[in-house]
């Protein structure tokens, strides 16, 4: 078979493992946070069920073609992450797309996802959604810096930007991990990760409770499915990247489950012990603690 | 509160006072004073808190009675002003000038009974009610019950029982 | 020929003659007046054709057939002629100009203006300094008469102050001419300049004293308010021959007497004139009355010259063009200026508006205001290149810089006076009414100044070269200014291609100026066409767009220094009138001007520079400065810096940029500011890394370079107004491209080259976008927008794809420049700029999705429910863009590879292809593959959300779940308002306007200083008298004092 | 009792229109007059549609999702709604039964009506019911809803949702305690699985007896027929 053929249909199998995982990983951490609380919790096929129910709900409304077009965008944006992502060090099918180019293609497609899912949210008209979205965008803004600095920072420790060379380097072991040589860039990229994942105290953005529920206020049905299968994809995708970045990636399939349920987890872990953050207290924190993390992490270098 | 009361008496005419507790009496007063005593009693005297703005329907006597309720937040003492208007075009005085939140009450009393403040703001908006079309639900000659069997689809094999009554058979049903 | 002695003879015979006419016979003796002036300029014009023409040899003129010194001399030569034809001229004209108050004042005044006329002749052309004496004496008395002769309340005053205090300067004159005759026994100029003075003893108080006397008549600052009483209180027809006559003559008369003294007197001339230059133009700041502040402005080019001649010594055998070159710019400005006065009639600067119902005369006083302040083509542009260029190489730059900051304190109050001109509502009170001999007269000074500036420009090194056919072609668009725009828009836009064409077959091999020349010309092209959709003429943009068209063009063309600050001047000129035609831009344009000016000025500096350090009229010569190297690196990134509107430098762009019109913007946003681009690039490139001052400059400028990204970008996000907040992004951008070639690597350079094409592509498509958007809404609150996505779908999409583009998203072009930059950051090392750059960076995707969202998306309003999408003329050129910018994303190799092989030449290679595929030692990038990839993907992802869709049903705006209420208004329920008040909160503090408040206390100051130093003409004589004797007393004991 | 004094003015005299929603006429940026009709120009009036109940295989499968995905929108009417809350509690843990709840009705499949509804709650829960996505339910707790309760013969409260709203699961008591609203969600399951839940149909196919019924008691109606 065509060489792009088989590797389109790897990509798919690829894509479907890590949507099935990152379902499975969010009924999982839903129910550890249950337990915290003291409750069951949802049983763990739940996100399927959600999913399915989402996908066959029989009326939709539609304020137009942006609106239409915005989960798409999301979605794109979450697939984009995943196909650009060597996933599995190491083996050529599971690296996907990632030869079209390096860590700063991954860093920037970020912002495809939440482009599309601003303008489809505008579109909606709805008050709350223009607010989400401007909370998502200033906590954001703040949120890359402690990442560019842990970046910057990798990339002179390893001199490539390159993520396979990257995952390389790391491995051998435990002490070869960028967490075990790099801790202060592990330690910048992993608190701008609690942000980038959007639990507490950093989701002002999405929680029910503020102005419900931010974003999507309008979006349901159909373009909600559309949404979680992005939210489900993305989550594994980003700690599938910070995996490879700090964590020494993964060599096969079970090494990249339990790394990303760990780091999923981190995030998990801090989001149940601590309250909300108001959207300035946020900035302003990535601003302070993360960022001095990641200055220092790359004037070691100097 | 005596000293208090005496120097009212001395300055407007009181037809009747109650004496409550020793730190709240109402005194009711002719309509055309009402607001000059409130006002008297706000600047002089110290009643700076408006409690609330109540209105009474005395259907047989063809008045409503009004009570402007007043605190001292100092010697914690009230004074409940009283003042009957009449029943029918009843319209009273604004008093939005002295309290804003006064604007609330006569809201509700213009929709609740009827009785009209002339100049308080938004008056004639609705407040509670929206799209009221009867005569006011509080005034005493409109029958709730009639209403709402007329309006809302009663569920039939509905009973009523009197709850005293009632609960007087199911608990001691031997008696 | 006509002997000269004729001037004498027929002005004074006629001037009897006029005597003994009747005085109601004033038609006879206006028109005997008028003959008289036309002879004698008529004379001089014949001399000068003699010498011009035929190269004819000086003349001396011995009157009573003796030999000085028993007899009085004149001397007809070149200069004589040339100066003695200017003053008849402007007799003449002033003659012309005055007829009717002349006939209405009598004959006698006819008589004092023949004489006034005469005796300007007469002390040009005398060489015998007794003789020079009385001639001052006769036209100081007939100054006098002729400003009495004013009706104005004053004048009687001021002619009155005038006669006493030149009656006092006189006397000391007199008695400087006693001593030098005592010791040197001849009253002949020549004579006594051979008889070296100075080393007699005593005979240097004798030169004293006549220096002081000869200085004194030229009103130098500050003792000169009675001079400046005369401008305020005579006719303004008067005004304009005591400006241009009597400064000529004046000036002449300090010429003749320099080698009297010698070398060691010139530098109190030297900075007596400075004094005079800076503290009269300092004075013109305040002025309301547009008499007094020509005055200021005359007194203050006075000064310059007075300058000039001090410093002869230095600047050797182009003294004479300099000066010559200076004094005839502010010779036939002035007098037209005065001469406009007198027509405009208004006794404040804001009632000059009434100009705008002539256009013509407002081009005139725009003319003048630009030959006033040395502005190419006049004659002034080339005189002062020639004298910072002189001085540079004479190492004097104090010198260079008091002249370059007066000429910019002058700037100050004239543009303003022409930003009234030409923003302010007309008065309705004064009224212009046509009467040819007052027109005339100035017609003729614009001209001259044009016709001199063409003659002159061959003088000067390297202005040979000087391209004029595109000026012609602005010309040409001026005289068809009367046609409506389509054929105008047609004949431009024909015009650039066929330019373009013209200019590519010159630039075969060098690609840097082949891409500037496509974003200049081919930008001019698709902003032009969007003109398409506009009506009527609209009078005077076509000529003024060619004109800053033609200056970017003839930046890209130029090979000297001066054909490139030319082309720079002309371009700074017409994008000026372009960016002031903008319905509230006058403070935009004015402070445009103003940071320009001062750009041009470090420009000229750093040129100066870099000429002095091998006399090398290249521009090749920025390679090799040898002189300051740093400063001179830095003036020239400075001046650059002020067309990128570059952190502190920045504050004149938002109002610039986002108040003038809608097809404006984007030409001087997403052209006119590559131009700086152009220039900084050119620099470094001269420049190269290396050189200790120069590789600091770099470092510098990388920070401001990434402080201004980040400036901008965060004023983008806090703004309410469409405009204001794409030229914010302007300054972002800029500081991009600025950071990237301060880089100077291969990679840096790319990711310049790829920001400045990009920005190129989608500012122009924003701004035409936006702009038409904001026409068609009448409004730049972006809050009184939004829902435009219904009703205008293609605006959105390119609206859209541009913002993609901005933000560096992949698969677009945009994010060719973010991976280039990281690349070049790492690689260079430059980490910490890196991260601000970066962090601004994400902060634009707050003002893109602010922009975006509130005027496309949210909640349609009420009085934009009719609205169609906008003219078909503006989305041509916005999607033939979007085109450009698909191309660029889909093949980035085919453009970015040439580039990168360019640069190689310049830098070590760091980037190489494979096929479409870009690597660095960092890492690798395929642009191809990942627009293949995310275009396949999204279409599979768009195929399955179609698939598991319903029926869907499409609601209205309103039809939105409210928390079980519902919206009532789309006003209030749009979100665009200070959407951002969480983030302001935390990071608001950055955008505190330091920049802003820093410069408006520089002008305060200024003005403040300006203020205090006014205080010192109170209008009272005795003061006056003061002055004057201080003024000598204090030249006194510096000059003699230290001896 | 008779109305005795007819002479009494009524405080209401006015028809029914907020200021927002009277006709107004803008004057757009080319100078034209725009005329404005709020209720028709910026809300959708079409009527809906009912959904294809299909059968089989697939939509059993699809049934049973939905109703372990129940979707309830956090919106309390009465002083019954203070029964919700304690659902998510440790005790009684609804999120077990696939109960969650949700800020926004396009992301709600459950309405619970939690006890009395005033004429004007009525306007915003009917508001909030017609802009659910299909297919929908609504839980009616508490006599109130069923036959008026105590608020039987006041003024202001509907005696029966059931001529307003289409109820899938009654839910009686005074208040029910949070065990019978498990209950009923229990019901409700049933019903969907059994197919028996598609009274949003029903809601659809008789709109104009329920629009009349809401429209004879909510008298100044300033919103479009259907609320999409």
């Amino acid at each position: 078979m065509d060489y792009s053929i088989t590797k389109f249909l790897w990509t798919l199998l690829g894509l479907f493992i890590v949507l099935n995982w990152g379902m499975l990983m969010s009924s999982t951490m839903r129910r550890i946070g249950a337990r915290v609380s003291g409750r069951f919790g949802i049983p763990w096929y739940q996100p399927w069920i959600d999913l399915t129910k989402l996908y066959s709900l029989k009326s939709q409304v539609s304020h137009g073609a942006m609106f239409f077009l915005g989960p798409v965008f999301r979605l794109m944006g979450g697939v984009g992450i995943f196909l650009f992502l060597p996933i599995i060090y190491g083996s050529d099918h599971w690296s996907n797309y990632s030869f079209s180019g390096d860590l700063i293609l991954i860093l920037y497609f970020q912002f495809f996802g939440m482009l599309g899912m601003a303008l489809g949210a505008g579109e909606g008209g709805h008050p709350h959604s223009a607010i989400g979205i401007s909370r998502g965008l200033s906590q954001f803004t703040t949120i890359e810096v402690p990442m560019t600095l842990a970046v910057i920072s990798l990339a002179i420790q390893y001199q490539t930007l390159s993520i396979s060379d990257i995952v390389a380097a790391q491995q051998g072991g435990f002490t070869t991990w960028t967490l075990w040589t790099n801790p202060l860039a592990t330690a910048a990229g992993m608190l701008s990760l609690l942000g980038a994942f959007g639990h507490s105290p950093f989701n002002l953005v999405k929680a029910p409770n503020e102005i419900p529920i931010g974003p999507p206020t309008e979006y349901h049905g159909v373009f909600l499915g559309v949404l979680r299968t992005n939210g489900a994809i993305l989550h594994v995708a980003e700690a599938a990247l910070f995996m490879n970045l700090f964590f020494g990636g993964a060599t096969n399939w079970v090494e990249l489950i339990v790394k990303t349920f760990l780091i999923y987890f981190w995030s998990v872990f801090v989001g149940t012990v601590f309250p909300r953050f108001r959207i300035e207290q946020s900035v302003r924190w990535f601003l302070k603690v993360p960022t001095i993390i990641g200055i220092i992490a790359i004037i070691i270098f100097l | 509160m005596q000293k208090i009361i005496q120097d009212i008496e001395s300055r407007y005419s009181v037809s009747e006072k109650e004496i409550r507790r020793n730190n709240l009496c109402f005194l009711t007063i002719p309509k055309n004073q009402a607001i000059s005593l409130v006002t008297y009693l706000r600047d002089y005297q110290g009643y700076s808190a408006f409690t609330l703005l109540t209105a009474v329907d005395w259907i047989e006597e063809g008045h409503f009675q009004l009570t402007y309720l007043l605190n001292n937040p100092t010697n914690y003492t009230e004074i409940g002003v009283r003042t009957m208007i009449e029943r029918d075009h009843a319209t009273m005085e604004s008093a939005h000038h002295l309290w804003e939140s006064m604007q609330t009450y006569q809201r509700e009393l213009k929709e609740m009974f009827g009785i009209d403040f002339p100049g308080s703001p938004r008056v004639d908006e609705d407040f509670i009610l929206e799209g009221w079309t009867d005569i006011p639900p509080y005034r005493r000659d409109f029958d709730t019950k009639k209403y709402a069997e007329e309006t809302y689809f009663p569920r039939p094999g509905r009973e009523t029982n009197d709850p005293a009554e009632y609960m007087k058979s199911k608990l001691f049903p031997n008696d | 020929m006509v002997a000269p002695i004729y001037i004498i003879a027929v002005a004074l015979g006629l001037a009897f003659l006029l005597g003994l006419l009747k005085s109601s016979s004033t038609n006879l003796g206006s028109l005997l007046m008028l003959a008289g002036l036309a002879f004698i300029a008529f004379v001089s014009g014949q001399w000068l054709y003699e010498f011009l023409i035929n190269g004819r040899a000086t003349e001396m003129i011995f009157t009573a057939g003796f030999k000085p010194p028993f007899s009085i001399n004149l001397r007809m030569g070149m200069q004589e002629a040339l100066l003695t034809t200017m003053i008849n001229a402007a007799g003449l004209l002033s003659g012309l100009y005055l007829i009717d108050t002349l006939k209405k004042t009598g004959i006698n005044s006819m008589t004092v203006l023949l004489v006034f006329v005469m005796s300007l002749n007469v002390i040009v052309m005398t060489r015998d300094i007794f003789n020079l004496f009385v001639f001052l004496e006769i036209s100081s008395i007939a100054t006098a008469g002729l400003v009495l002769l004013s009706s104005k309340g004053n004048a009687f005053q001021a002619g009155m102050k005038y006669l006493i205090a030149t009656g006092i300067i006189s006397g000391l004159f007199l008695i400087g001419i006693i001593f030098s005759y005592l010791y040197a026994g001849s009253l002949n100029i020549d004579e006594l300049n051979a008889a070296h003075i100075m080393d007699i003893k005593g005979g240097a108080i004798a030169i004293f004293i006549i220096y002081v006397s000869v200085i004194l008549e030229l009103k130098p600052f500050p003792a000169n308010g009675w001079g400046i009483d005369v401008y305020t209180a005579a006719k303004p027809g008067f005004s304009a021959l005591i400006s241009s006559g009597t400064a000529t003559a004046g000036l002449y008369v300090a010429y003749k007497l320099l080698p009297l003294g010698g070398e060691t007197w010139l530098p109190y001339f030297t900075i007596i004139g400075a004094i005079t230059f800076i503290g009269s133009n300092l004075m013109g700041t305040r002025q309301q009355n547009p008499n007094r502040l020509l005055g200021y402005s005359s007194i203050s080019q006075v000064g310059l010259l007075l300058m000039i001649l001090g410093l002869s010594n230095q600047l050797g055998d182009n003294t004479l063009f300099i000066a010559f070159s200076i004094l005839i710019s502010h010779y036939a400005a002035k007098a037209g200026l005065f001469w406009l006065s007198g027509i405009v009639k208004s006794q404040n600067l804001e009632g000059w508006a009434v100009l705008r119902k002539q256009p013509f005369m407002l081009f005139l006083f725009g003319t003048f205001i630009f030959a006033l302040i040395g502005f190419p083509p006049f004659p002034s542009f080339f005189g002062k290149w020639q004298l910072i260029m002189e001085l540079a190489t004479q190492e004097n730059y104090l010198w260079m810089t008091l002249i370059l900051t007066g000429s910019f304190i002058e700037a100050i109050y004239l543009f303003k006076w022409l930003g009234f001109a030409i923003k302010l509502d007309v008065p309705s009170n004064i009224v212009m009414k046509f009467e040819w001999n007052k027109y005339l007269p100035v017609y003729l000074m614009a001209l001259t100044l044009y016709v001199i500036g063409f003659y002159v420009s061959p003088m000067v090194e390297g202005g040979a070269f000087i391209n004029y056919i595109p000026l012609l072609f602005v010309l040409a668009l001026f005289a068809l200014d009367f046609l409506p725009v389509f054929v105008k828009n047609t004949i431009s836009i024909a015009g650039i291609i066929y330019y373009m064409v013209d200019l590519f077959s010159q630039l075969e091999n060098d690609l840097m100026r082949q891409i500037f020349a496509v974003i200049f010309l081919g930008g001019a092209v698709l902003t032009l066409m969007a003109g398409y959709n506009k009506k009527g003429t609209r009078a005077g943009f076509y000529p003024m767009a060619l004109m800053m068209f033609a200056g970017l063009t003839g930046i890209i063309e130029a090979n000297s220094m001066l054909e490139f600050f030319f082309s720079w001047e002309i371009m700074t000129a017409g994008s000026y009138f372009l960016i002031i035609r903008g319905k509230r831009s006058m403070p935009h344009g004015y402070s445009y001007m103003l940071f320009s000016i001062g750009g041009a000025y470090a420009l000229l500096f750093g040129f100066a520079l870099a000429y002095a350090s091998g006399l090398d009229t290249t521009i090749a010569a920025l390679g090799h400065i040898t002189q300051l190297t740093t400063l001179a690196y830095t003036l020239l990134a400075v001046g650059f810096m002020t067309k990128t509107a570059s952190l502190g430098l920045h504050i004149w762009l938002p109002g610039a940029h986002g108040e003038a019109e809608s097809d404006v913007s984007p030409m001087v946003s997403a052209i006119l500011l590559k131009a700086g681009v152009f220039g900084l690039m050119l620099l470094f490139l001269y420049m190269g890394t290396g050189t200790e001052g120069g590789d600091k400059l770099l470092y510098v400028l990388g920070w401001v370079g990434a402080l201004t990204t980040l400036v901008g970008n965060l004023g983008a996000v806090f703004q309410e107004d469409a405009k204001r907040l794409l030229a914010y992004s302007s300054i972002g951008q800029l500081g991009y491209i600025l950071f990237a070639v301060s880089i100077m690597t291969q990679l840096g350079w790319l990711a310049g080259f790829t920001y400045t094409i990009n920005h190129f592509m989608f500012k122009a498509i924003l701004f035409l976008v936006i702009g038409g958007i904001v026409v068609k809404l009448g409004t730049h609150n972006m809050y009184e927008m939004g829902g435009m996505i219904k009703k205008m779908p293609f605006s959105f999409i390119a609206v859209l794809i541009s913002i993609i583009v901005i933000g560096g998203i992949p698969p677009l072009s945009g994010f060719a420049g973010k991976w280039l930059f990281y690349h070049a950051i790492i690689q260079k090392g430059w980490y910490f700029q890196g991260a601000v750059i970066f962090f601004a960076g994400i902060i634009a995707f707050l003002y893109l999705f602010k922009l975006i969202h509130s005027v496309f998306l949210g909640q349609l309003k009420d009085n934009h429910r009719n609205m169609k999408e906008i003219s078909p003329w503006i989305l041509i050129p916005s999607y033939l863009l979007i085109i450009g910018i698909m191309i660029f994303s889909a093949f980035p190799q085919k453009i970015l590879q040439p580039i990168g092989e360019m640069l190689s030449v310049y830098f070590p290679e760091s980037l190489h292809w494979e096929g479409t595929k870009a690597y660095t030692s960092l890492g690798y990038w395929d642009g191809t593959t990942i627009m293949i990839v995310v275009m396949t993907a999204f279409i599979l992802l768009l195929g399955w959300l179609v698939l598991m869709s319903k029926k869907i049903k499409k609601v209205e705006q309103f039809n939105i779940v409210y928390a079980a209420e519902r919206p009532f208004r789309p006003e209030t329920t749009h979100v665009s308002y200070n959407i951002y008040a969480g983030y302001k909160k935390a990071v608001g503090f950055l955008v505190t306007p330091v920049v802003e408040i820093f410069w408006d206390s520089m002008s305060a100051l200024l003005f403040d200083f300006a203020g205090w130093l006014r205080r010192i003409y109170s209008g009272n004589m005795q003061n006056y008298a003061l002055h004057v004797v201080l003024f000598i007393v204090v030249f006194y004991l510096i000059a003699l004092g230290g001896l | 009792m008779e109305k005795e004094n007819k002479n009494i003015p009524l405080v209401k005299t006015k028809t029914f229109i907020n200021p927002e929603n009277e006709k107004r006429s803008v004057t757009a940026p080319d100078g034209s007059i725009i005329e404005i009709d709020p209720i028709k120009d910026y809300f959708c009036q079409d009527r809906p549609k009912e959904y294809k109940v299909r059968s089989g295989a697939v939509e059993k499968f699809l049934n049973w999702a939905r109703a372990e995905s129940l979707w309830v929108l956090g919106f309390g009417t009465g002083c019954g709604s203070i029964e919700i809350p304690p659902l998510v509690t440790p005790r009684f843990d609804m999120y077990r039964y696939g109960v969650q709840m949700r800020p926004t009705p396009r992301q709600s499949n459950v309405f619970i009506i939690s006890g009395y509804l005033s004429v004007k709650t009525l306007k915003r829960a009917i508001r909030s019911y017609e802009q659910m996505p299909s297919p929908k339910y609504i839980i009616a707790l508490g006599s109130c809803t069923i036959n008026g309760g105590m608020y039987w013969d006041s003024y202001n409260t509907i005696n029966r949702l059931d001529h307003y709203m289409p109820v899938d699961v009654y839910i009686a008591g005074c208040m029910p305690r949070p065990e019978a609203l498990l209950a009923g969600f229990a019901k409700l399951k049933e019903l969907i699985k059994a197919g028996k839940a598609e009274k949003a149909n029903e809601y659809v196919r008789n709109l104009d007896w329920y629009k009349a019924n809401q429209k004879k008691i909510i008298k100044d109606w300033n919103m479009p027929d259907y609320n999409w």
